[in-house]
């Protein structure tokens, strides 16, 4: 396996984006944002030679417990899917990934981030961690990349539903790995740290449920793909000071805003509710296209938690456990899709004043896709049109992007009409 | 292969019978007779779900399966999306077009995406009196097996609710009895295509096998033990350019596994969900160890599916398998959107390589009967390996 | 010592015949609807061609779709090994090789003997193969054989994101309505089949030499374009369509060595539509001549005949263009009478497919 | 006086309406070529023709589908929004609309209120559409037309398994040359039924709801009309001339632009 790592690239682009950054010309939560960035992936670089232990893992993990052990996490999905933004090379990740002999039906993000570690684009982990949060393409990626890298790894064995007995079996999970970790990394667990960590989520799911109660407001003071950036926020610094040092200034800039009425577009004509995810390659394309027909997405109940929940600093592990269970995505995707689950998305769609919803079909997501009829049955019933666009979130050839702001034009079209 | 399905058919009128189950599934007469008696059917989907706990309740099991063939899932596609496998889609729009109103509950596991959704779809969209999905861990430790059987109570707690009666231990040792017969009898079936010349071929077996989940136990292991007199005593042997396995998920339509061996290799032996998988293990009551959890244990730490972990013990009972029934080439039928088998492709045609056994990958689509390309595909490996010879 | 190979494929029929190693007949024709018709009709062709007659075939090996139903074939060959088998008597250093047929593109490893190594095939969908670009000529109303050396005067190709025989015909229409250049159009065309190939080849292993087999071969911008694409300039030899049919004429080869015939007892005799192929099998050296499927057969199917001294049944050659017509299959026969040809085949020498 | 004109460029033909105050007064239909804009100016041309007049700049006129963003002296409206506008003119009850065209399939939802609340439209795969037709009946050397009457008379009509028009193609193919030959009423039925389940699909994924109505150069054949009431339990309406509703459509949407007054 060839080592060219260019998790390099990503610091880079954050230093260029900070460099140009005139006063003013970026909101202070969005230079903290980069700055969070590039210390996080800063730490990966040179965690080699600062003798750091380093832990590669699978989307929606607990790395609250890395941070709490001293170890360095790395966001395979994440990481991968940067790294290969910043340098345009997607189509070089997949075939990498279909060289593997990974047939086309499984999901691009994890078809890349095989081919990634094929590539030597990511530096080789330590040890590889992952569960089946949230689907069985994350559960079935860590054994191939363990190969791959020739290294030791854990696989948490994440319930389906919510019970007790569930929820204790998962907290065995999780000690499991954390005895496999000390074995492997020599640190040992700092539960006093792991206190604080929970502590700290608390505060992070209290900033969240804050900014969303902002989002709320007509107009929304919070851009369009802003959501995005809290899920990094999590994904990389969970229950970190950095999350809500970023968290808690990009609230006061809403609250500001909203103070002087300011929206995030120019205008907001539609307030959309966004269900999955939008292709990540098109951002910066669909901010405008939102721009231009004033849409502004105002709630993601698949990906952002606004869980009324309270951890117990005193039961670190069973806290984190639980949070497992409030992450949107474990709730509406992969559990099992009740009735509740079905009314949290119709009830965001009121609470938040939306007057339509869009649901990306991401063709490597059977799971998201399956859920399509279900929820625009159900949101039809509440007057909300749902528009399914198909999509591939990471590879630009599936779908040309003209395909799809054409088939957007027409919604905003549709909205008008209404 | 020297002989047709048809010629031996003449000799084997047992077979005939499972044949003729089968073609008027899901609502056949075995189904309807035990109906008749006013007694309750459910329906099962992958085989975590133990069987045992619905016979010792006095109900019938029935495997849902989709079409069996591959056909227009207008519905399926309409209910699910058409990234979901088309097994998924088959069994949904069966259950929409009213084919299976006969059933009083469905059971399912939490085993794949594919699955769940079907599930999640089903409960909405289909009204079955009865519906559980069972936790399905992917280990096997004794947390898991725990957590399994706290999952296989609650199961059986439901029904006991839902039919208003008490599952006993006895009932659940008689059911135990009939079903380790039944695993036993279809190895017996097995033992004879480890034969140079088996009696049987792989389309015929898996006529047997698709039977065996559509009709009461009882009925159909006494069917199976006059098959396996009958193929004591039949002249016909059948012997191919190749002995073939089949490995991958669902796979209930014999035109399939026929046209392979039209080629001429002879399927001996395969690792499917609808097969080994599906029989394999007997259920074993340790020391003072309560039926329930005999049961729960044989059911989590069976044959294991693509989507348990680690892996390896998936690839390594299939070697065992290709060494068992001296397989010279592996055939990897993998439906599309099998997201847990499309993944262990690559670790699992690595390992048969090294142990020097030859994969052909073939992406199908549930039920399919196969095409012209499938049989030059299977055609060509089988010339690809004996030139290697 | 005189051989040959037949190809019926989905959309051409090619026969060669070979006399002690050479090539001294061939045809390249369409595949009519009665594959057997088409074999009859080919094979004739290519012996008038080297004056031959049927009879002085030593041995006949078919391949392509239609082959298990060429009723004049002593045997049959995938095409896969027949492409590896054709290539390599060309080209002997050919390791991989990329064959576009009509309906499907396949992609092949072979060692130094032309013998199969690892090969792949399209799957379902027909888009990028050769009937894609009958149908985009026919859009651009441009003969076949014109396209490809349109493609070569783009200057700026133009992209197709779907490969729907059918759907890139519409983007194609909608080009040409935006003025657009046949050429760039071509190209843009080009480009989205080369990279399915691409990924294609991928998925075997990419080594050399290169060799391309099938009538796209004679498409210079396909070629120029997988030459861009796989990064090796491939083999190609003069009649790249008729290599499947050279290679199950080099097969038949190796099956008589000298002038002995060692020809598969087996013969399949039936007919092929799109909804399968349907055949008998006569295993001649399992029958004994008893004779009792020639009095059994309701429809009179069958005769007895005499080769080197031996007994065994056959169909009659004037039944074998009627099967279609006279046999309703065992199953159906088995339900109308109690004695059908298979049952009172004591030696189990005549099997069914339907 | 004549208030609006609608355009609907499609891939096979172009259809132009003319509205006065209360009603149609003429219509065209023409092959469409390659030049969109000119396509749009004869049918228009076409159509003005009929009732004795000349295009003058100062109509207002809205053209929509293929290209006709590019159409210079037309505003351009989506296909769907002037189909929903077309079909409420014409039954304001319906609540659904299947619109059947050349090369693509487009399901759309009104509210009671008639106006669009969703839609859904195929045009990746050339399953189910007017070409795929097209192109099966000349496969029996059929005119779609009568590919259509034959239809009626079905009886075993054979399950065509193949979606892509190529596979389907030999698929149709092998059962005109089989012998016995498969009749060509049923292989019609077959395909119908082929293309239908499809739409139908199409049709349950977003809801289905009455009244359905029918558009689209398809929908003219009463065949595929018959078998399409009969998968669905119930009739669906079909316009006089169903091919010109989205162009009727975009007449009024920019009548409405010119007047404000609602038909």
């Amino acid at each position: 396996m060839t080592t060219n790592n260019k998790v390099n690239s990503i610091v880079q682009s954050c230093r260029v984006i900070l460099k140009m950054a005139t006063p003013g010309s970026l909101p202070k939560s969005d230079i903290l944002y980069y700055q969070m960035l590039s210390k996080y992936y800063t730490k990966l670089l040179k965690a080699k030679e600062n003798g750091n232990f380093v832990a590669a893992h699978t989307v929606f993990f607990p790395a609250e417990i890395l941070y709490a052990m001293d170890i360095v996490p790395m966001h395979t999905e994440m990481t991968t899917w940067l790294v290969a933004l910043f340098l345009g090379e997607q189509a070089e990740l997949l075939s990498a990934g279909a060289e593997l002999g990974l047939a086309a039906e499984i999901c691009s993000p994890h078809r890349g981030l095989a081919g990634a570690f094929l590539r030597g684009y990511l530096p080789r982990p330590d040890v590889m961690l992952w569960s089946n949060l949230i689907c069985d393409n994350t559960a079935k990626s860590g054994e191939l990349v363990m190969k791959l890298n020739n290294c030791p790894g854990y696989f948490v064995d994440h319930p389906f539903q919510h019970s007790k007995a569930e929820v204790s079996y998962l907290v065995n999970e999780l000690k499991g790995m954390i005895r496999f970790l000390e074995e492997h990394s020599g640190h040992k667990m700092n539960w006093d740290k792991l206190a604080e960590t929970v502590a700290r989520s608390n505060q992070q799911l209290a900033l969240t449920r804050e900014i969303n109660e902002l989002r709320k407001l007509v107009p929304s003071p919070f851009p369009t793909q802003g959501f995005l950036k809290l899920l990094s926020a999590d994904y990389l610094f969970p229950g970190q000071p950095e999350a809500i040092e970023y968290l808690t200034q990009l609230r006061d800039e809403l609250k500001n805003n909203a103070s002087e009425n300011k929206t995030a577009g120019k205008t907001e004509k539609y307030r959309l509710m966004t269900l999955f995810l939008p292709p990540i390659y098109l951002m910066s394309y669909l901010d405008k296209l939102y721009q231009e027909y004033g849409a502004v997405s105002v709630v993601e109940p698949m990906f952002n938690s606004r869980a009324e929940a309270e951890f117990d600093p005193s039961q670190p592990l069973k806290s984190v456990a639980e949070k497992s269970y409030l992450i949107p995505e474990s709730r509406v995707m992969y559990g099992p899709l009740t009735d509740e689950v079905v009314k949290y998305v119709v009830d965001s769609a009121t609470d938040y004043k939306v007057n339509g919803a869009l649901f990306w079909a991401f063709l490597g997501c059977r799971h998201a896709c399956a859920t399509i009829k279900i929820f625009k049955d159900a949101l039809n019933a509440a007057d909300i049109p749902m528009l399914a666009v198909d999509c591939d979130i990471v590879d630009p050839t599936i779908n040309p992007r003209e395909e799809i702001g054409e088939k957007l034009g027409q919604y905003f079209e549709l909205l008008e009409g209404l | 292969m020297t002989v047709s399905t048809e010629t031996s058919m003449i000799n084997l009128p047992a077979l005939e019978y499972f044949r003729s189950v089968n073609s008027t599934f899901p609502k056949n007469q075995e189904i309807l007779d035990f109906k008749e008696k006013g007694k309750k059917v459910f329906g099962w989907l992958c085989t975590y779900v133990p069987e045992e706990v619905i016979i010792a309740a006095g109900a019938l099991p029935v495997r849902i399966t989709g079409y069996g063939r591959e056909t227009d899932l207008a519905d399926g596609n309409a209910y699910l999306y058409i990234n979901n496998c088309s097994f998924s889609r088959s069994c949904l729009q069966r259950g929409l077009r009213g084919d299976y109103s006969f059933l009083d509950g469905v059971v399912g596991g939490s085993t794949c995406d594919g699955a769940r959704r079907l599930f999640d779809a089903w409960r909405r969209y289909i009204n079955t009196p009865f519906y559980q999905v069972l936790t399905v861990p992917r280990k096997t430790t004794d947390e898991a097996q725990a957590l399994y059987l706290d999952q296989v109570i609650s199961f059986k707690q439901n029904l006991e609710e839902f039919l208003g009666l008490q599952i006993t231990e006895t009932a659940l040792l008689q059911a135990i009895e009939v079903c380790n017969e039944t695993r036993d009898l279809l190895k017996k079936l097995y033992e004879l295509r480890k034969r140079p010349e088996p009696p049987i071929n792989g389309a015929q077996t898996l006529e047997v096998l698709t039977a065996s989940f559509r009709m009461p136990k009882v009925n159909f292991n006494q069917k199976l033990k006059i098959l396996l007199n009958e193929l004591e005593h039949s002249k016909v042997v059948y012997n191919g350019r190749a002995r073939l396995m089949v490995v991958g998920s669902v796979l209930d339509n014999p035109e399939f596994i026929k046209l392979i061996e039209e080629t001429g290799g002879l399927v001996v032996t395969d690792e499917l969900c609808t097969s080994t998988r599906y029989w394999s293990d007997p259920v074993i009551i340790q020391e003072g160890e309560s039926a329930i959890s005999a049961i729960a244990r044989r059911y989590l730490t069976n044959f294991p599916c693509a989507r348990m972990y680690p892996s390896e013990e998936r690839f390594d009972r299939i070697l065992a398998l290709c060494r068992d029934f001296r397989v010279d080439g592996v055939l990897s039928q993998i439906i599309r959107y099998c997201v847990p088998y499309a993944h262990d492709f690559p670790l699992l045609n690595d390992k048969l390589k090294t142990a020097g056994i030859p994969v052909l990958d073939l992406d199908v689509e549930y039920g399919t009967s196969g095409s012209g390309q499938i049989r030059t595909r299977v055609q060509a490996f089988l010339e690809m390996m004996e030139a290697k010879k | 010592m005189i051989v040959a190979g037949i190809d019926i494929g989905s959309r051409s029929a090619k026969a060669a015949i070979m006399k002690d190693g050479e090539i001294v007949g061939s045809v390249i024709r369409d595949t009519g609807a009665e594959s057997i018709k088409t074999a009859y009709q080919a094979i004739e062709t290519a012996l008038h061609n080297a004056n031959l007659e049927l009879d002085d075939l030593n041995y006949t090996i078919a391949t392509g779709y239609g082959r298990v139903l060429v009723p004049f074939a002593n045997d049959n060959v995938s095409e896969i090994s027949c492409h590896a088998r054709g290539v390599n008597w060309y080209f002997p250093s050919v390791r991989t090789i990329l064959d576009m047929g009509g309906q499907d593109c396949k992609a092949i490893n072979c060692d130094d003997k032309g013998a199969v190594t690892n090969f792949i095939m399209n799957d379902k969908c027909a888009g990028g193969t050769g009937r894609f670009l009958e149908m985009i000529a026919d859009v651009l109303n441009t003969p076949l054989t014109e396209i490809g050396d349109l493609a070569l005067a783009s200057k700026s190709a133009r992209p197709f994101n779907i490969v729907c025989a059918v759907f890139a015909k519409s983007d194609a229409l909608h080009y040409l309505r935006q003025g657009v250049q046949k050429s760039d159009i071509m190209a843009g065309l080009n480009e989205a089949i080369g990279t399915r190939c691409l990924s294609l080849l991928k998925r075997v292993t990419i080594e050399k030499d290169f060799a391309i087999t099938g009538g796209i071969a004679k498409n210079k911008g396909m070629v120029a374009k997988l030459t861009e694409k796989v990064g090796m300039t491939p083999m190609l030899s003069p009649d790249p369509q008729l290599i499947g049919a050279i290679g199950a004429a080099l097969f038949a080869m190796d099956r008589c060595q000298g002038n002995k015939v060692i020809s598969s007892p087996k013969v399949n005799y039936g007919y092929s539509d799109g909804t399968g192929v349907y055949y008998i099998t006569m295993d001649s050296a399992k029958c004994n001549g008893c004779n009792a499927c020639v009095e059994t057969c309701p429809n009179g199917l069958f005769s007895l005949s005499y080769e080197d001294g031996k007994k065994s049944a056959v169909i009659k050659k004037e039944m074998l263009k009627k099967i279609s017509q006279v046999c309703p299959g065992i199953s159906v026969c088995r339900n109308q009478r109690e004695n059908t040809c298979e049952s009172v085949c004591k030696s189990n020498a005549i099997s069914h497919s339907w | 006086m004549i208030t609006a004109i609608g355009v609907d460029i499609g891939s096979l033909t172009t259809k132009s309406v003319v509205l006065n105050e209360t009603k149609i007064i003429s219509t065209a239909v023409i092959r469409s070529s390659d030049e969109t804009e000119l396509c749009a100016r004869t049918t228009i041309e076409q159509a003005l023709q009929q009732i004795g007049l000349s295009f003058n700049p100062d109509i207002k006129v809205i053209a929509t589908g293929l290209g006709s963003k590019s159409v210079t002296f037309s505003q351009s409206k989506s296909l769907t929004a002037c189909l929903a506008r077309g079909v409420n003119s014409i039954y304001p009850t319906a609540r659904m609309a299947i619109d059947m065209g050349a090369e693509s399939s487009t399901i759309i939802k009104l509210n009671e209120r008639g106006r669009l609340t969703d839609w859904l439209s195929q045009d990746k795969c050339a399953a189910g559409t007017g070409v795929f037709l097209e192109q099966m009946a000349k496969l029996m050397n059929l005119t779609s037309a009568e590919m259509d009457a034959l239809s009626f008379k079905a009886k075993f009509p054979p399950e065509i398994t193949n979606t892509c028009a190529v596979f389907a193609e030999s698929e149709v193919i092998s059962h005109v040359h089989r012998v016995p030959a498969t009749l060509r009423e049923d292989i019609a039925a077959g395909i119908y039924r082929s293309v239908l389940g499809r739409i139908i699909s199409m049709c349950k994924r977003i809801g289905i709801q009455r009244e359905v109505v029918a558009t689209g150069g398809v929908a003219m054949n009463k065949g595929i009309i018959a078998i399409l009431n009969q998968e669905l339990g119930f009739d669906i309406l079909v316009p006089d001339n169903p091919q010109i509703v989205a162009a009727l459509g975009a007449a009024i949407i920019a009548r409405e632009a010119t007047t404000g007054a609602k038909m």
